[in-house]
């Protein structure tokens, strides 16, 4: 276990405003694991969709539901687990954002943006009901002399 | 979020600042775009320049007022784009779709 | 439940710089919740106490033992759970850190501080094992009125 | 936390920086006491005024390096003390045993 390793559980309230928190403590995780910030930037979005669906998809902003999101960082991996407790459905049947027909369709963007954003996207079901979805992505390490580069 | 109207050779310049995201900012951005329509705008210029996060509930705002403005006849276009902001626009092929600038003077004549 | 109750958990592993995130997530909630902002200084000095203990006396640092944290407001009451795995202690063996002999000691502070910034400290030993202490405070909320009065 | 030493009419001024709290400034605090001590220093001001946060065990290496500055027959005095870090020490009756000084110059004089 490098030093760089970390684990954080988070159990929050069905509120957007907690997608924040959750910005907040992975930005705080991953300025102390010394990612650099494009991935940093990146990473939050990713995280934030996962969390916001969770909300909103998952938990249909029901206050007594909870969303819970477990933060690692190990061997150089950053894995997110986003748990709600909704009815889950199929990852499948999601349209193609890119497709020209929904194009301008005002949604349908978020799990395709984590995608983009991150290495892996995983989707389980609990068979309890409740959708979870592991993000991953490697993290680029700052080095000393690579910060040095950023602030010429 | 906050979001500042002004106005500039009959154009409507909407500011949005901050963050651009679910259940902050997503919202107002609407609104501000449906006020601006029904005092009578039909030329609509957004300047992204103070923009720090967009998620895809700020993506969609964004394409929704785009549809709302070309249907009630009117023009919208985006300025000042963040690179972070032009990435995410560009990765969902949107850059097609919305009319982007460079400089808000280029926009006044454009319109 | 008014709009600014709200309810976090947060499980921790056993390093003192998982203080700085119970911080950060104590002052984003306290910010939130238009708490004052000496109310959410002296709280925050209590909560670093008590997660500060949980991780050295508590889990004595051991990366393999959780601190649970768990952070409510509920009707202006701000009510902090601070829960180790460790095995526990007698508060009232606890020396009071005034007498003329303790005042050059080093240690010996922490809860003292907490009693002092918290309406209420409290001490549970689960019959597990495992030390949970909870903090109390009613919380002043800032009025439009005030907030102006601060920038005066 | 970072700490600066400086020097000025024969005193040792340590300037500490930011947030002195378990984990984080309390050993280094001590740390740089202690090196002044051996690198012959007597007199050792340390100027609180950059600190933002200081916890128990913040105030406990305050405390140590106290006795152990006393014990080397030397002297340690506080200037520039915070409002909430003057409360802090206040609370537990630590500004009897400390010697706290309003300014930099009356440190100076007073060793
Ligand atoms: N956690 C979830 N629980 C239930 N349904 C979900 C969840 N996440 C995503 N979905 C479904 O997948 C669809 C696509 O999600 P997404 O790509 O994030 O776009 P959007 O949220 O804008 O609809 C959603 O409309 C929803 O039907
Ligand atoms: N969570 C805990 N688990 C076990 N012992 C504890 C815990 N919190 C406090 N203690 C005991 O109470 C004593 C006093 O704690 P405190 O007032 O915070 O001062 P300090 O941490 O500086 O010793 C500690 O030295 C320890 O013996």
């Amino acid at each position: 276990m490098s030093s760089r390793d970390q684990e954080v559980h988070l159990a929050l309230e069905s509120r957007f405003e907690n997608v924040e928190l959750v910005q907040l403590m992975l930005e705080e995780s991953l300025v102390k694991a010394e990612c650099d910030e494009d991935t940093r930037y990146w990473v939050g979005i990713a995280v934030r969709e996962a969390v916001a669906n969770a909300i909103k998809h998952g938990n249909r902003q029901d206050p007594d539901k909870r969303v819970e999101v477990t933060l690692a960082i190990v061997d150089q991996e950053l894995v997110i687990g986003v748990t709600d407790e909704g009815e889950g459905f199929d990852p499948g049947e999601v349209p193609d954002p890119l497709a020209e027909e929904n194009l301008l369709k005002p949604d349908g963007r978020g799990i395709f943006y984590m995608g983009k954003f991150m290495d892996g996207v995983e989707y389980d079901f609990q068979s309890t009901g409740g959708t979870k979805v592991t993000l991953r992505k490697r993290i680029v390490f700052q080095e000393a002399g690579e910060k040095q580069e950023e602030t010429r | 979020m906050k979001i500042g109207i002004r106005h500039r050779q009959g154009i409507t310049i909407l500011d949005p600042k901050g963050k651009i995201t679910i259940g902050s900012g997503d919202i107002a951005l609407r609104d501000s775009v449906i006020e601006a329509l029904e005092s009578g705008a039909r030329k609509i210029l957004i300047n992204l320049k103070d923009v720090s996060t967009i998620d895809s509930s700020g993506i969609g705002e964004l394409v929704a007022a785009f549809t709302t403005v070309t249907n009630r006849g009117g023009k919208l276009k985006l300025v000042g784009l963040p690179p972070k902001v032009s990435d995410i626009l560009q990765i969902t092929q949107l850059v097609t779709v919305f009319e982007v600038v460079d400089t808000e003077d280029e926009a006044v004549e454009s319109f």
